[in-house]
């Protein structure tokens, strides 16, 4: 089988201006943060963000919004990000605000080739407004449509060379489902194995499904900012 | 020891909750409910990003980037715990498998809406997993609140003025001052915390309600 | 934790004429075979059986097919299972056939709260015929209502006392989403271990979803009757 | 050594896959295409009930009722290869993400039709996943079937007369006697297999279809 090994240079190479990326990121934990890093470098603008929460303003996808890349966001949650709310009330980033279990199944019909997904979430609400009903057996359903993009950039634990996936712990996430709604899929990983040294049971994305591997050339697994500050303060505390 | 103010809050909603209920507690108050729980009570605690049985906050000697719940921060896991896939979670919460919410609000009304997740032009965090949480699959809608606002205006209302999370889907309500029931009928208040009065809460609620013939003491 | 540890006769308690009943089984494989033989001791009747085949005519699901015990059958597959072509075609079991994709995901939203799939499956073809067509941007999709059960009874691997059930390999299947979709839930395991000896990574139904658990008494792993014979020819063959 | 029959169908279809391509191959003869791929094409198989990288069938001593296919036989994992949520399998298919299937068939016809699930009346062991594997979402769905019937009928029609599997979904149909294009103007005859002519092709083929200029041999 092929091997999906690249460096940082060449996974760049296919990430462009304009583009539509979902990014792995929950308040600045289980982010492709190298790449990240790689694109603020390379200047990759005007892009369409897809993530569960935008980062922190100095983590994660949160790097991006605050040096005024990120065009779009679609998102569940920007509360712990300052910069991005900075930037939505300055009309300077669209944000399209989604449910946290809609934008799951919205990814998912995206990747899983449904037409969209019929929940209550949100019916009776203004954020219904302007959406479509659908009425099944006498009762009203939100349909909300599919999610697709051009890009999926996941941060997962381990890959194998030939583009097995899997993440450890809470770091699933949405690395399933969006492996599977983007024409093109990067992963960031910790470490990469000899194919066929990963669990058959544990693989979270398929080989199949992925374009570029991509390992971690720096700390293979490093606290994020916000929680060494957290762990500074309490051992300040405890220093008392 | 009787509790007051929001130690009462969390006292009295941990007592809604039965042996073995899966349950999903908002950031801050309802957190808190695990504390007081009956001795013989143990729940099923969901983080909807991906927990099923989610334990208490580590030594910070033992965070784990890749052990944390719905807000980000460190966790751990019970025994019999697991990791969840994102829209299974999603799943258990709209699909009838969660027991009981606690929520904190902004507002809440007499007709079980609630609106906790933005006031236009001001605070537009995104509404996370909220709207998901009261669409209408979880059976209990516990809203944890404080009575009234920093200005002292009721947040109970007769009808919620900011743009809902979720309509008719609040089941009670459990301020520091007192407890209300959500029925077709209205609010029923049901308990006072002690110090209180029928009259007291009348004059910090807006929300009409009528009186329980068994009004008890909130505890 | 509560212990959730039964035995067939609390189990069989639970199961009673006339519901509507998801089964894991493939074939003859993967089905909670003690589970079975008790309903067909019972003298359980009249039942509405969901599952993704439905077994052989002396294996799994098929052993009830056989007993004229099912009404009706939903199901995607039923080639491999002679008595329910005889009862279909007889008229005595009502079979509804669903495209397996399809069939997994009505059982999903019925699980998952939502209000039903839209799919492509089937499109343009006479098994369309009478169902509704929800247009999405100007595109058409099937749409296919959620399936929801009185009970589930799945066979898993191994589950922990608290009710978590892992399943190996192949053997997944149906059981993570019937998991979801059914009242009540019953689980036929080969082992029990300990909560909090299972994988968390592995759990494949959530000990909260779960409602009992029935450990096998029997021989823990047969194979099927099938294969058993596939291997007697195969022997016959090399004795020769 | 030139094959005939079945073997040249399988042999001829192994020729549409490269190298990592994703595929699903049907009963009988799409299952025997992997012995023919050429040297350096490795494949991704799937099993739709659970499988990335469906190996063959291992020695009887090793059968494991965990590991089987989508027909409920003994199987194996390639190195590499995965157990697959049954959804996931299905969201594989439909999504696009399968690059290419092979399927047998009972009609198929000029319009790319397929009619392979049932006979009303006389044959209906259900559609199985046979219907989502035809739904669009995979770009190249192979037809390997014999040219006629057992009674010396041409199961390749101008319209198919049986309820269909999917409609408008097929991209080529490969016989023992030839290799035809679906295309959106009909069928293209591209190949012949060793021994047969055009007129022979006319002759038991019910079907409109032109002849490609380039028409060649198949092998």
């Amino acid at each position: 089988m092929k091997n999906k090994l690249y460096n940082l240079d060449q996974v760049l190479e296919q990430i462009h201006d304009g583009q539509s990326i979902m990014f792995t990121d929950l308040h600045g934990l289980c982010a492709p943060d190298e790449i990240i890093d790689g694109m603020l470098e390379k200047g990759v603008k005007d892009i369409t963000a897809i993530a569960v929460a935008s980062g922190r303003p100095d983590e994660g996808l949160g790097k991006l919004i605050t040096a005024h890349r990120v065009k779009k966001l679609i998102t569940t949650h920007i509360g712990l990000n300052k910069s991005s709310i900075q930037e939505m009330f300055a009309g300077e980033m669209e944000v399209e605000f989604v449910p946290q279990g809609t934008f799951a199944e919205r990814i998912r019909c995206g990747g899983f080739g449904l037409g969209g997904c019929l929940t209550k979430t949100g019916l009776g609400t203004e954020y219904a407004e302007g959406k479509e009903i659908v009425t099944v057996d006498g009762e009203d359903w939100l349909l909300e449509k599919p999610i697709h993009a051009d890009l999926a950039i996941l941060k997962a634990t381990t890959a194998d060379k030939a583009g097995n996936l899997y993440t450890k712990g809470t770091s699933l996430l949405c690395v399933d489902y969006m492996g599977m709604a983007a024409d093109y899929v990067i992963a960031e990983v910790e470490d990469v194995v000899e194919t066929g040294q990963l669990d058959p049971e544990k693989v979270i994305v398929q080989a199949p499904l992925t374009d570029m591997v991509y390992v971690r050339t720096g700390e293979k697994k490093p606290l994020t900012n916000s929680w060494k500050k957290r762990i500074a303060k309490i051992q300040a505390k405890e220093g008392k | 020891m009787a509790y007051t103010g929001r130690e009462l809050i969390a006292a009295r909603c941990a007592k809604f909750f039965k042996d073995g209920d899966f349950v999903n507690l908002g950031i801050g108050v309802p957190t808190m409910c695990v504390n007081y729980l009956p001795e013989g009570v143990d729940l099923w605690l969901e983080a909807e990003t991906g927990m099923c049985g989610c334990g208490p906050t580590p030594p910070y000697t033992e965070w784990d980037v890749d052990c944390a719940d719905a807000g980000g921060s460190p966790s751990s896991l019970i025994p019999g715990g697991s990791v969840i896939p994102h829209d299974r979670s999603f799943g258990f919460i709209r699909g009838g498998h969660i027991d009981a919410t606690v929520l904190g609000t902004l507002e809440v009304d007499q007709e079980g809406n609630i609106a906790n997740w933005m006031i236009p032009g001001v605070l537009a965090p995104g509404m996370g997993g909220a709207m998901d949480l009261c669409a209408g699959g979880i059976k209990k809608v516990i809203v944890a609140t404080d009575h009234c606002d920093k200005n002292g205006g009721s947040k109970i209302l007769k009808r919620c003025k900011l743009p809902l999370t979720g309509a008719k889907c609040v089941t009670d309500i459990v301020t520091e001052r007192c407890y209300f029931q959500v029925t077709p009928g209205g609010l029923v208040l049901k308990e006072l915390a002690p110090g209180y009065t029928v009259d007291d809460i009348r004059a910090c609620t807006d929300a009409d309600f009528t009186v329980a013939d068994d009004l008890g003491v909130m505890e």
